[in-house]
């Protein structure tokens, strides 16, 4: 029983955080987020020499085939530095999804462009109005050539304005799946906006849209949906570990250096009670992220556990500890807090956003409210009844 | 005790609810529910508002001013935010318009008041200093005499609304050498179009950009314009905190968004009924609505306290406890919205050809700028050190 | 409009304050609930003096007939002083019940001799186990001779030990009704304990009873007793507020005084805060309960308010901030504040027995929850609509 | 990562809860569970657990420890809590014990460690005095040196459970003019049949007796029972602090209540179900959930940690949230209960005789009395500040 990295994944760490850290000095969320692309191409093409868009990928397909735990370490070194890049978004769940679903001839066309870092995959599940759990609107029509259409609209889909591919999910009559259509398809409108991170989201509207059904046609893609998204729902919780590392590390300096009253900050001990409490906060939700972690690793080594409840569980936990610490943060640093060329206030801002991804945090805390483990006595240990 | 308004203030209130709601233009008070009131916007509703006499019924009477009940105060208050009515400016008619009537020369008042009531002249506040946020005393821009003139050198910030202001009322040290840092501060009117002024707009994190930097190098400030007494501007300054206490705890603000929300809820669908049938979502309901409940009581016993020019220490009560209501249905809002907050139009036109629900699209951002509240205008740790001091003798 | 005590009211309030104060010097609540009675006689007689005893019966048996108002400054000024005399209990809640229920003749009976202060009368209507808003399980049963008795257990029936008579809530077949039991009446077995807030409170078993209906045969009671229980559950709001002043008064002065590494702990800004914390939610604690009670009075004027649902609102308000200034009250004297000699640690137990009382806060949050009105517009005017 | 105990692991643990589930009487361990425990259970209990090599495992191999993995460590503490085993007193093992082991002479060792671990010693804690709760640097107790007794003289306080006490560890000051307060403490070990002893108990809130305080009035304690060096006492009791890592957190006792409390909600009738379904239960279950898991996931993460003899800042935190957490459910289970917590038997062995539900009865007492937990031990202001200090460098 252990909750460490090894001196692999603690290498890896210590390698995305050196390597994003170049990129990111104080500030670089906002000039990152700015750019065309919406990220820092060239901490992109770092990581991608790295290997890391190939992390979650097979060795068959140009990558690594790396574990959760490699994935809890890149993102909480991604998230310490406030990174932009969208490793999970563009890279990672839509390898878990085509890895899961797609045919061979499929893993093989999408795979290895995506391991390279060569491009990125936008995954758009979300439709306004419609809960994150429910079948979506959009449609799936076969024409009379045999060939797919889709209609109906997604929104937000992180990151669409660059992917080359999305993946789409839609149902055909009661069948629920996941569909490949290219970026330039014909019958795509797309809405370009910002997320409150201000990092990139668009509306996408299909109209008679030509896509290509992820797998084999027939099956029904709901369970391997959740589990993909349910793994990325954990992975999400590292980025916020690392940004509420930061969050309350930017803090702690802001209470020693800035003065009020002609005295730091450091001197009002009810300021300093409370950084104190966000810190108990933090080790925390740290410890639920890493267990959580852990347990789609066993799942992943063939442990019996319902991975979308304990996604549910630590997502609300760590999300509820994600908007309390960017909320003290701000509060503790005063008007500067609020301002866009404020470094704590992206943290504050992607934390807010990491809390109401993938459905949001309500929607989450309904589900796991609901389930049956809400009251079921809680044990850390997978084995320890 | 009595729970009911009296007809006359029945009588009041569909007055002033009928200039509210009939003469003040619907899209105004649409785009001020969603936070994107413009410059014209406040321009167009407050003069609305003075040529209906409700701009400035807290002045003297002899300047526009009315002899209110506090009950028709507090409905008067109260009836602005749950309309929506865009707020008469807050630097004129609660700032420097009661400065200026009670401290100033009867040129200033002739000059001034009545273009601050029509909202002719923006007015911006010039208090805060990037080394002095909540210690204002620390003020460190100088106004040096020189013959007719004061000459203003430093830099002012925080300045909501800036980027409109005509004028700007300055707190600047006119004596540098004073015994203690409070006294030797002076209360001065700026033209803002006197040479020497730069202003660098400060874009906060869910993108407004209502809050600005001035830099003053060097401007030339005619004597006439020092309101009051030289070296007397702390108490000047000190004579505004406290000094408004209707409408602080932004009740009727708290209760329209809450209409607002319980509306939406009954709309927005989740895996088995709508929002308005959750149980998490109705126990934070039902906790925001007993909350406003007693805070608008709790604005209803003082509301008919006497008012001395003193700060209130229950002003400071229903400043930090009404903005705490107003950010918590800020965040129920952004949680309602889950996913639909986190599509932001690239600017604010183009909201509504993104989808239907407006207030969802911008719940996310809306939460964000609304940190402001406990920080801006006094923060939550100010408010409970005045408590502390003023009350409890802490 | 007004929140605030008339003259007379506040006359009421000062009178009380100085007639109780003087019986109730620092600690003196739990010399008041270890005697006999359970509270402070020379209190208890002082209070009949005043006519405090008569405060809610009418002029015709000998009491004031007062309003809301009147038992909300009463109430308040005791609970300043955590008195444990059982005005509420023991002749407030019973006087509406019999004016709501009984006849003529019952009133005539009952109401004088609680009007005098001579005697006390128990409401039992708590069982264990079972829903306070639930129909009882107690059961009247007719004999052949025309007369009822009751069978079944009531726990916790506060101050069961001295009172002269019982008014007992039962079920005649489908119909619920309220019951005059006489407290020496032959098959009644009392079990007597004490409440975590030191007052008396009894378990009373009920085998063959004889008992009598107060009121007419037939009428189902359950209206009635609700409308009674949600007067008084506004009622010890009251008592609830006088706790709380002082209990945030006895904090202040302690931080004042009590040194801790050399200096006074209000030193410590951290603690200060919290003090200033305290105080705001004590006033909201307070607003809320003028309010509820100014509402009551409306009602007796013949406004059209749910009283039930006003009452559980105002509860589970005030009932939070009780149990949340109890708290930080122990936790702000540290361990002085949970001895049984700490006048403070009395104050706490007694604001934590109103949260559970009447059924408790989280019965009434849920029946809170539920209603209509949990989500509608709040106004505390009653005609601003 | 791995999260699954090794097989080594869940023999040792099968090995520990057979000891625990049957060699420790089945009434013992219901009355501890309902904090019902006396004198007699934790002796008893100790006594089975010693003479199964399970009293003191942390102590040095020599005198009865064992060399555990941390894991095992873990387990251990979590079971105990579990079972409802009353834990060994930590006054004997956690205390006294370890000081004495690491610190005492040879003969010391071998007159009061078997006897510690055995509980035929019953030793209470003589740190606090009224004037030093959480300052304990500002002891004022003396012990006068005269010839080869020390003269005690002074007040101790918060002694929990001192009604049982043979023997006192007690911090004394030695040497008033020490420069700093820290300095001119010593450590004695005091016979509490010696004369010019007097005892006060105190009643907390809910009516228990487990507090005390005591009075010296010139005790005579022989040289012999100072343990370690004179003047050095305060590094000693340092040494205490933050040595007791494991089950501080009090995982193993939160589960524990929250089963039982999942258990009996499911027979609570509401008015239209149980309380089990009550989504408003389930949501502060869920929460309690949660926070306990991430709870145990810290403790796992520290168990690991090398221990240095050092105030561990994260024995801070194990001790502020898990206290917090536990107080929590304890509300939980009040607010479960209702009016039938509000009705406690006159002595506890009239608690069945009054309804079923036990643990309910006992509900409010108890959570009245667990108001201590974040009191006690270093209140969470104390944890506050440590945690500022030694990690934050605030």
């Amino acid at each position: 029983m252990n909750l460490e990295f090894n001196e692999d994944q603690k290498l890896l760490f210590e390698t995305v955080d050196a390597a994003v850290g170049r990129g990111y000095p104080a500030g670089a969320r906002g000039e990152a987020t700015s750019t065309e692309r919406g990220w820092n191409d060239d901490v992109w093409n770092t990581l991608a020499e790295l290997g890391l868009t190939g992390l979650t990928i097979d060795g068959d397909h140009g990558g690594v085939g790396a574990g959760p735990v490699e994935v809890y370490a890149t993102l909480e070194a991604m998230g310490k530095h406030a990174a932009a890049e969208p490793l999970l978004d563009g890279v990672f769940l839509p390898s878990w999804l085509i890895a899961a679903l797609g045919t061979g001839e499929q893993a093989k066309q999408l795979l290895p462009a995506l391991a390279e870092g060569a491009t990125t995959i936008a995954v758009a599940h979300a439709e306004p109005g419609r809960p994150w759990g429910s079948a979506p609107s959009v449609a799936a029509a076969h024409s009379g050539d045999g060939s797919v259409v889709l209609s109906g609209v997604k929104s937000p889909v992180r990151h669409a304005d660059q992917a080359s591919t999305l993946l789409v999910t839609a149902v055909d009559g009661d069948t629920a799946g996941v569909y490949v259509v290219e970026a330039a398809a014909a019958g795509i409108t797309r809405t370009d906006g910002r997320s409150a991170d201000w990092s990139r989201a668009s509306q996408v509207e299909f109209a008679g849209t030509p896509a290509t059904l992820l797998g084999a046609t027939g099956t029904d893609a709901t369970a391997a949906l959740q589990a993909a998204v349910a793994r990325a729902r954990v992975a999400v919780l590292a980025e916020a570990v690392g940004l509420m590392e930061s969050t309350l590390g930017h803090t702690v300096e802001y209470l020693k250096n800035r003065k009020q009253f002609g005295v730091p900050l450091a001197t009002f001990q009810a300021l300093v009670h409370r950084a104190s409490d966000m810190y108990a906060r933090v080790e925390l939700a740290r410890s639920m992220a890493l267990w959580a972690t852990a347990t789609v690793e066993a799942i992943d080594g063939g442990a019996d556990v319902d991975l979308p409840a304990i996604a549910d569980d630590a997502f609300v936990f760590v999300g509820d500890t994600a908007t309390a610490v960017a909320e003290e943060a701000v509060q503790l640093h005063g008007g500067i807090g609020m301002t866009y060329e404020a470094e704590v206030a992206h943290h504050a801002a992607r934390l807010t956003a990491i809390a109401e991804s993938f459905g949001g945090l309500a929607a989450a805390r309904r589900r796991a409210v609901a389930a049956e483990s809400a009251l079921r006595a809680p044990s850390a240990l997978l084995n320890n009844a | 005790m009595d729970l009911e308004l009296s007809p006359e203030d029945i009588e009041f209130r569909d007055g002033v609810r009928e200039v509210f709601t009939r003469e003040i233009p619907e899209d105004i008070r649409r785009r001020n529910a969603l936070s994107r009131t413009t410059r014209d916007d406040i321009v167009a509703s407050q003069r609305i508002l003075n040529s209906h006499g409700l701009a400035v019924p807290h002045w003297p009477v002899d300047w526009g001013g009315k002899r209110w009940t506090p009950t028709q105060s507090h409905i008067y208050a109260s009836e602005l935010q749950r309309n929506s009515v865009p707020q008469p400016l807050a630097f004129n008619v609660s700032m420097v318009g009661p400065i200026i009537a009670e401290f100033g020369s009867e040129e200033q008042k002739r000059q001034f008041l009545p273009a601050t009531a029509n909202l002719d002249i923006w007015w911006s506040q010039g208090f805060s200093e990037p080394e002095a946020g909540s210690d204002l005393a620390s003020l460190r821009t100088t106004a040096r005499r020189e013959g007719d003139v004061y000459v203003l050198n430093g830099q002012k910030t925080w300045t909501t609304l800036g980027q409109y202001g005509d004028w700007m009322f300055v707190l600047a040290r006119t004596d540098p050498d004073a015994p203690r840092k409070q006294q030797g501060l002076s209360f001065l009117l700026l033209d803002m179009t006197t040479p020497g002024i730069e202003r660098r707009p400060i874009t906060l994190i869910d993108g407004s950009e209502e809050v600005n930097e001035f830099f003053f190098d060097n401007v030339r400030v005619p004597v006439e314009n020092l309101v009051g007494e030289e070296n007397k501007g702390w108490s000047y300054a000190k004579f505004l905190l406290g000094n408004e206490r209707n409408g602080i705890a932004q009740v009727g603000t708290s209760r329209r968004v809450f209409a607002d929300l319980a509306e939406a809820a009954a709309g927005i669908p989740t895996e088995n009924g709508t929002l308005a049938d959750d149980p998490q979502f109705r126990t934070s309901m039902h906790g925001a609505r007993t909350t406003l409940l007693a805070l608008e009581a709790t604005q209803l016993r003082v509301t008919g306290a006497s008012e001395n020019g003193q700060a209130s220490p229950v002003s400071s009560l229903l400043k930090m406890e009404g903005t705490k209501a107003l950010q918590e249905l800020s965040k129920l809002r952004m949680r309602a919205a889950g996913d639909d907050g986190m599509l932001l139009p690239p600017d604010g036109d183009a909201a509504e050809s993104l989808h239907s629900d407006e207030a969802a699209t911008i719940a996310a951002a809306q939460y964000l700028n609304q940190r402001k509240l406990s920080i801006f205008g006094g923060s939550n740790e100010i408010q409970r050190g005045v408590i502390a001091k003023t009350i409890l003798g802490l």
